[in-house]
């Protein structure tokens, strides 16, 4: 609260080198990871079973894609609520493309992700433009987005997929390599979103912007134009995961992604995996291992027979001791 | 670096926020070579000014020229493109990004085709080089949020250079800063003068614009009205030409030897790391001088003193009773008050009314036992408050963000004063604030004292210690370094205690 | 193997029996009046057979048809549109109920102002509806799962429960049902888990995966809710389990064609959605002309004779799906 | 009661826009203007609503926000009628105690938000997901129904066979929120501190106590609606609140109360609520279908706000927007100061 009294150094010279802290909460997740798998795993065997893991990691995909897209958003300060929506959108708009027309593959792809990004740009262009706060832009979005996709489907859902679609969402994409496509797909997407957010002048903008967006403005950074930019990769992103959801389960409905509340997990896995929600700082990696972390951790309480009525608990427990804990460290000056 | 002479004008600008008309028909004319200063009340309109020239706000009217081609300047990157560079009062460096980071920033170097990667290691290399030729040793892989203010400033300096920005204004820089960090931050811009640079500055400060500047600009009201070359210095009129009349500073409060119980009485308030082992007592219409470099821990004693902040250990005493685990809102009402220095983020409410604001320290009070507010009593504090500080405004239902600075600092004034405290923090009670207006504050503080009043004042003001206060504290690094009192207040003792706290 | 090709017998005779019946009332239809068809939710398949059956029907019966719902499954929802259809002063409103009690003031509200209110699908209480068209008797839906788990999977079957959520009334009945019939007729025969899908593709997939993975002991599953069939169905194939482990539950054909020609699925009850759409608006008619006592009889052409118990209507036995007969139906 | 008139140019907006949406549906919609008493039942479709929206304002008031209103409204109505069922409590005495525990609930929220310092986005967001499945374990396979005409009248009844029970409860407990926040001292702290909590706390407002207190009414009014849900629909389910939190926060926003705190007032918040919720109903009996009127809700809550950022504090003349049109330059938010 007090942050103008703090400084305490003088010009010239530093009192103390100081230990740079760094909180490397990708690591400790990992260990969690590890640790619950072990743990569980010495209880039930079947639990460490490699088609076991194998599950728990593919169904942390689509969760984990637009657990990216999020944290880019909250880095901004921002949220993006409409997320859930998109993805139902383009889960609809491909299962029905896939089953009712004879387009490919990479033709219904990129049409997909080209319509997640407009509707993400949508987003942008009402928060950066019209001075709209995020949680409430993307709230009003969710609404029209999600009303798109009754629509659009018109009461039709969608059971199955052409083979190739199918193929695309549980084959292995490099023949002798046990990685199922999706999850190539996750770690092709986690490392450029990493290389542009380290290693690109977008990426520093955009977390110059979370850290203050006048100070990047009088740099000469167009906020705007970088807001659009993000929501944008937002929808795109958001469109892609429901790509990789129709291919995976081989079905969608109206209420797919709203339904599950996709939004909102993809706000918990940002902020488990060490993402501040006041923006200018965050964490990809943990953002990636913070959904195979709750994967895991889900697939744990069947494994331990807990009820399925206390998953969702599990859940706000486990977000609050991950935001707890991150409040903890970083509130030592 | 191959920038034109660097004679940078304004002519003829007009600037009105809504209903505010801030500047009119305001010229100004900063040559190179030369440390410009802008001097000026509250509101005069100096950082408008400045921002104007630095591109973040556009005149209403009037033309900005370089080297006589006019100037459009849209927006701040503009004006770096001509060299022009605004280092704001309180930098704005993006906490969590690293130092060097926050000087390339919006102009990070790139290699490489498609994709273009950021070039880390030139950033790294080029900033460090650009703070070691100003004299900051500072690790530019830190974190922005691990500096001090005064090194934030430099930063900020060797980004305007990185920029090969020659004209550089700063936003009253040295008001955060120390005597000490005053000097380092002269002796580069008398460096940068030296370079041919053009230097833009705004003080209050009559001593610094006297050391520094080679000409001084008056504003008044929007307007100029003075200008003088160095031979023309003269403290009485630029005085004059800021408030527009006569003001007596020199004048020196007979020091009191205070008597009787301390109705404030701390023992070994401790908070590890930021300070430890305080020990002090006010009596009432005793001023005791709390003096120290910013981050001494001064304010954080205060507001440990005042229930704002957690302590670790020690007691406070206030008229005889324990009010070391009271909450802010009970010590208020037993009679102790901290007015902070940081006006805008803890002092007034801009939105609300001033009204509201005046009687914001005293809502239980004004609560009947139904917890509905007591709405004639309110309005009879606030008309008190405009009344005896002399508030310039409408009525006392207007928003306080539309009052002048110097009037939202007399709200915040009356706020505290109002709830008749036994005993009052005033911390940097002049901070920011200009000649007449200061004038005005050691009048009332005076009075108050006068009326029984126990005062404590922060200040890093040597002079404002001097000419104020009954006894000085000199605090170094969280501890009580030194007391003053009686005859010892003078220039050469205070300023002895400075250096010999920096001795330590 | 007995049981179901008993089963398979009923069904088919019942059939027959329906072509067969002559006896024809005649329904008046000379005035226009207007029914409204409102799902748990739109956007689901099995509803849209409904819609598809009604539509064809109201036609022949000279019935301004609406088919809307709300967009999730929500009996508030519901309210509001059956609030709205009775200040539009609809003839009738035929509804499928997301929550037995909570539909029930509105509806009442709405029989209170001469509106015919004929539940399908899932009940609601029985003093806020005229009519009920059951589905097919929970009985014989139980009886009907439980004797496919026995044809694949053995009378020593492990068995797994797949269902929507904790509270949804007609899964529960019917695996109330599943119980009953298993207790007394394969006491070897168990229950290990009950996970719930929330109706959800994705989370029933899941949900299905971690059955799998975490009772490996389990031979069958029994998803009784379209998502969950189709989640169940999609796990046991992508753990490569076809053979070893079967799934049923009550989904429409469309969803399940593919496990059922693939052998995840070798039996699946339901019953004909299209058909009962039909039905549903036959009633609606005939409740709108006061025509239908609450013990009655009556004949629909091209469906057959019905028989109102108590209000209540079943409208067939279940038709159980297989790899030989899916293909004849299409919804 | 000179200050229940409307006097910001916002609130006079929202009296024009339903007084236009109200008169336009009694015009041209049949059978929506179902004679005096008909239609005023027309507000027990969506008063629940508007409860939770009080309660919310109170919470958005200190910049906070509360999305755990849905699962409290759903707990509370199923502890109610566990206590009524299966311990054959009195059913007021139900009624009550499901509101403490509501309060219990919010002041859960408020203890996690200033105790362990988490946002309260994420705080609430996480007791959501608890008290949800509480809820569910609760309310187990078959919920509880039927809790008598007596208590129905709550949901459903008529005063005086007119005026329906819920809309003098809103009216009641509107005015006594408007007191609340524009009276009292707490309403005062309330508002300072969504204004600017560091200058309430150094003016010596306890701010957790005041956060604190702002969630616990945020889960009374939350499980208020829950009971008056159970009464209209004399029966209860775990998941009943969930439709509850984004049209609640609509009709807050679109009220006038920033969702940066200390802005607005509960005069517009009601006018939102009869707004959205006239708009709802008289949409669905003009029979346009539940997610029309759904996107149509999410159109206007962002153009409401798109409106009032544009032209807020410049009022609403044509000069005024023609210039904020025309310029695309960000606004200078910073006040002049030198």
């Amino acid at each position: 609260m007090n942050s103008a009294a703090t400084a305490t150094s003088e010009p010239g010279h530093r009192a103390k080198p100081r230990p740079r802290r760094r909180e490397l909460r990708e690591v400790t997740l990992l260990v969690a990871t590890f640790v619950v798998v072990l743990g569980v795993g010495a209880l039930r065997p079947s639990f460490m079973s490699f088609s076991n893991i194998e599950f728990m990691v593919l169904s942390s995909v689509v969760l984990g894609l637009v657990g990216i897209s999020q944290t880019f958003v909250i880095i901004t300060r921002g949220i993006d609520l409409s997320v859930s929506a998109v993805l139902g959108l383009s889960a609809m708009v491909f299962g029905l493309l896939s089953t009712t027309s004879s387009m490919p593959l990479w033709q219904v792809l990129p049409l997909c992700m080209a319509m997640g990004a407009v509707l993400g740009c949508l987003n942008g262009f009402l928060v950066a433009w019209l001075k709209i706060p995020p949680i409430i832009a993307t709230l009003g979005t969710y609404s029209l987005y999600g009303g798109l996709t009754f629509i659009y489907s018109n009461g039709l859902q969608v059971d199955q997929v052409s083979p190739d679609f199918a193929a695309f969402g549980n084959g292995n994409l490099i023949p002798f390599l046990p990685v199922p496509t999706p999850v190539l797909a996750l770690i092709a997407v986690a490392t450029a979103a990493w290389f542009v957010l380290n290693h690109m002048k977008f990426g520093r903008n955009i977390l110059a912007i979370g850290n203050n967006a006048a100070a990047a403005y009088n740099a000469g950074i167009s906020v705007r134009r970088t807001l659009l930019a993000v929501y944008t990769i937002s929808g795109a992103l958001a469109a892609f995961a429901g790509l990789v959801f129709v291919a995976y389960t081989g079905s969608a409905t109206a209420t797919t992604g709203t339904g599950d509340h996709v939004e909102l997990q993809s706000i918990a896995i940002a902020l488990i995996g060490g993402t501040a929600i006041a923006g200018g700082r965050g964490n990809l990696a943990g953002t990636v291992i913070g959904s195979v972390f709750l994967s895991v951790v889900i697939t744990a309480l069947v494994f331990l027979q807990v009820p399925a009525i206390w998953y969702s608990a599990g859940e706000g427990l486990m977000i609050l001791a991950a935001v707890t804990l991150g409040a903890r460290r970083s509130s030592n000056p | 670096m191959s920038r034109t002479s660097g004679l940078l004008a304004a002519a003829g600008i007009d600037k009105r926020f809504g209903a505010n008309s801030v500047l009119r028909n305001v010229s100004l004319s900063l040559a190179p070579g030369e440390v410009h200063t802008l001097m000026g009340e509250n509101g005069a309109g100096k950082s408008t000014l400045f921002r104007i020239l630095a591109g973040i706000h556009q005149p209403d009217a009037g033309q900005i020229s370089l080297d006589g081609a006019a100037l459009d300047l849209r927006n701040p990157s503009a004006a770096y493109g001509h060299g022009i560079y605004l280092v704001p009062q309180e930098p704005a460096l993006l906490k969590e990004l690293s130092v060097a980071e926050n000087m390339f920033l919006g102009m990070l170097p790139t290699r490489g085709r498609f994709p273009s990667r950021i070039d880390w290691k030139t950033i790294r290399g080029q900033a460090q080089d650009a703070l070691s030729a100003l004299g900051l040793d500072v690790d530019v892989r830190d974190d922005a949020k691990h500096l001090s203010i005064a090194q934030q400033q430099l930063v900020e300096c060797a980004k305007a250079l990185l920029r090969g920005c020659r004209i550089i204004l700063f936003d009253e820089p040295t008001s955060p800063l120390t005597g000490r960090e005053v000097g380092i931050l002269f002796a580069i811009m008398r460096r940068l003068r030296g370079q041919g640079c053009t230097l833009g500055f705004i003080s209050h400060r009559m001593e610094e614009v006297s050391e520094i500047s080679d000409r001084v600009s008056v504003l008044r009201d929007g307007a100029v009205t003075d200008e003088v070359g160095r031979d023309g210095f003269d403290r009485a009129r630029l005085v004059r030409a800021m408030v527009g009349r006569e003001v007596i500073f020199d004048r020196r409060r007979v020091r009191r030897e205070a008597q009787g119980e301390p109705v404030l009485s701390v023992r070994g308030l401790a908070h590890a790391p930021v300070f430890s082992g305080v020990d002090f007592d006010v009596r009432p219409g005793e001023i005791l001088g709390f003096s120290g470099l910013i981050g001494s821990g001064r304010t954080e004693i205060a507001e440990a003193v005042c229930g704002l902040r957690a302590k670790s250990g020690g007691s406070v005493m206030l008229a005889g009773r324990d009010i070391s685990t009271s909450s802010i809102g009970d010590i208020i009402e037993a009679g102790l008050v901290y007015v902070p220095e940081d006006r805008a983020r803890h002092g007034v409410i801009l939105p609300m009314s001033i009204r509201d604001n005046a009687t914001a320290g005293q809502i239980g009070r004004l609560q009947r036992k139904s917890g509905i507010l007591n709405r004639g009593r309110e309005i009879a504090i606030a008309n008190d408050t405009m009344h005896r500080y002399q508030v310039r405004a409408r009525g006392i239902d207007q928003p306080a963000g539309q009052l002048s600075g110097g009037n939202q600092q007399k709200i915040v004034f009356g706020k505290w004063m109002s709830t008749n405290p036994k005993v009052a923090i005033l911390d940097e009670p002049t901070r920011g604030v200009d000649v007449g207006a200061k004038d005005e504050i050691y009048r009332l503080i005076e009075e108050l004292s006068a009326q029984g009043m126990a005062i404590v004042v922060i200040s890093s003001e040597l002079e404002e210690l001097i000419v104020l206060c009954d006894r000085v504290i000199a605090i170094y690094g969280g501890k009580i370094a030194a007391e003053l009192k009686g005859a010892d207040v003078t220039a050469a003792r205070v300023g002895a205690a400075f250096l010999g706290a920096e001795a330590h | 193997m007995k049981p179901l090709i008993k089963m398979l017998l009923v069904s088919a005779s019942l059939g027959a029996m329906a072509t067969a019946a002559h006896a024809q009332m005649s329904i008046d239809t000379s005035k226009t009046i207007k029914v409204a068809m409102v799902p748990k939710l739109i956007g689901l398949s099995v509803f849209k057979a409904n819609e598809q059956g009604a539509i064809e029907a109201a036609k022949s019966l000279n019935i301004n048809f609406l088919y809307t719902g709300p967009v999730t499954a929500s009996a508030q929802g519901q309210v509001d549109i059956i609030n709205s259809l009775v200040a539009r002063k609809f003839d009738a409103i035929t509804v499928t109920s997301n929550n037995p009690t909570e539909l029930a003031p509105s509806l009442k509200r709405a029989m209170a102002q001469g509106i015919a209110v004929v539940s399908y699908d899932s009940d609601v209480s029985p003093d806020a509806r005229d009519f009920f068209i059951q589905n097919t008797a929970y009985p014989a839906m139980g009886k009907a799962l439980v004797d496919s788990v026995e044809a694949y999977a053995g009378p020593n079957a492990q068995v797994a429960i797949l269902s929507s959520t904790p509270d949804a009334a007609i899964q529960n009945a019917w695996l109330g049902a599943v119980k009953t019939y298993m207790a007394a007729t394969y006491p070897n025969m168990k229950v290990v888990t009950t996970q719930y899908g929330q109706s959800s593709p994705s989370l029933s997939l899941s949900a299905g995966l971690n059955i799998l993975h975490a009772y490996p002991q389990v031979t069958a599953i029994i998803a009784p809710d379209g998502a969950a069939e189709v989640g169940a169905a999609a796990a046991i194939e992508k753990l490569g389990m076809q053979g070893k482990v079967f799934a049923t539950g009550a989904s429409d054909p469309n969803s399940i064609r593919q496990y059922v020609k693939d052998g995840v699925i070798k039996a699946s009850p339901l019953w004909d959605e299209v058909g009962e759409g039909k039905l549903v608006m036959y009633v609606a008619r005939l409740a709108a002309n006061h025509a239908l006592k609450p013990d009655d009889t009556f004949t629909v052409p091209g469906l057959g004779t019905y028989t109102v118990n108590n209000k209540v209507i079943i409208f067939s036995e279940p038709l159980v799906f297989t790899a030989e007969n899916i293909d004849k139906y299409n919804f | 009661m000179k200050y229940l008139f409307p006097r910001q140019p916002w609130d006079r907006a929202l009296v024009a826009i339903l007084v236009a949406l109200f008169s336009g549906f009694c015009i041209f919609t049949p059978g929506f203007y179902d004679g005096f008493h008909g239609t005023l039942a027309i507000t027990e479709e969506f008063l629940p609503f508007g409860f939770v929206a009080l309660g919310l304002s109170v919470v958005i008031l200190t910049g906070g926000i509360d999305l755990s209103v849905g699962s409290i409204s759903g707990l509370a109505a199923v502890i109610m009628a566990i206590l009524i069922k299966s311990y054959g409590l009195n059913t007021w005495l139900a009624v009550l105690l499901a509101i403490g525990a509501g309060g219990g609930l919010g002041w859960l929220n408020g203890q996690i938000i200033t105790r362990l310092r988490v946002e309260p986005l994420i705080a609430t967001l996480s007791t959501n997901f608890i008290y949800s499945s509480i809820a569910i374990a609760l309310a187990g396979a078959s919920p509880p129904y039927g809790f008598g005409p007596a208590f129905g009248e709550l949901g459903t009844g008529a005063l005086a066979g007119w005026v329906p029970v819920q809309l003098v409860i809103f009216i009641v407990l509107a005015i006594g929120f408007s007191g609340l926040i524009t009276r009292t001292g707490y309403g005062r702290r309330l508002v300072m501190i969504g204004y600017n909590r560091d200058a309430a706390h150094y003016a010596g407002v306890s701010v957790a106590s005041v956060e604190r207190r702002a969630y616990c009414i945020s889960g009374i009014m939350a499980a208020f609606a829950g009971i008056v849900l159970a009464s209209y629909y004399d029966a209860v389910r775990a998941d009943m609140g969930d439709i509850l939190l984004l049209t609640s926060i609509t009709m807050v926003v679109l009220g006038g109360i920033s969702i940066f705190g200390g802005e607005g007032g509960i005069l517009g918040v009601t006018l939102a609520v009869m707004i959205l919720g006239v708009l709802r109903q008289g949409m669905l009996i003009a029979g346009f279908s539940d997610m029309v009127t759904t996107m149509l809700i999410g159109a206007i809550l962002l153009s409401s706000i798109a409106i009032k950022n544009l032209f807020s504090s410049r009022g609403f003349d044509l000069g005024s927007i023609i210039r904020r049109l025309s310029s695309l330059r960000p606004p200078e938010r910073m006040a002049p100061r030198s």
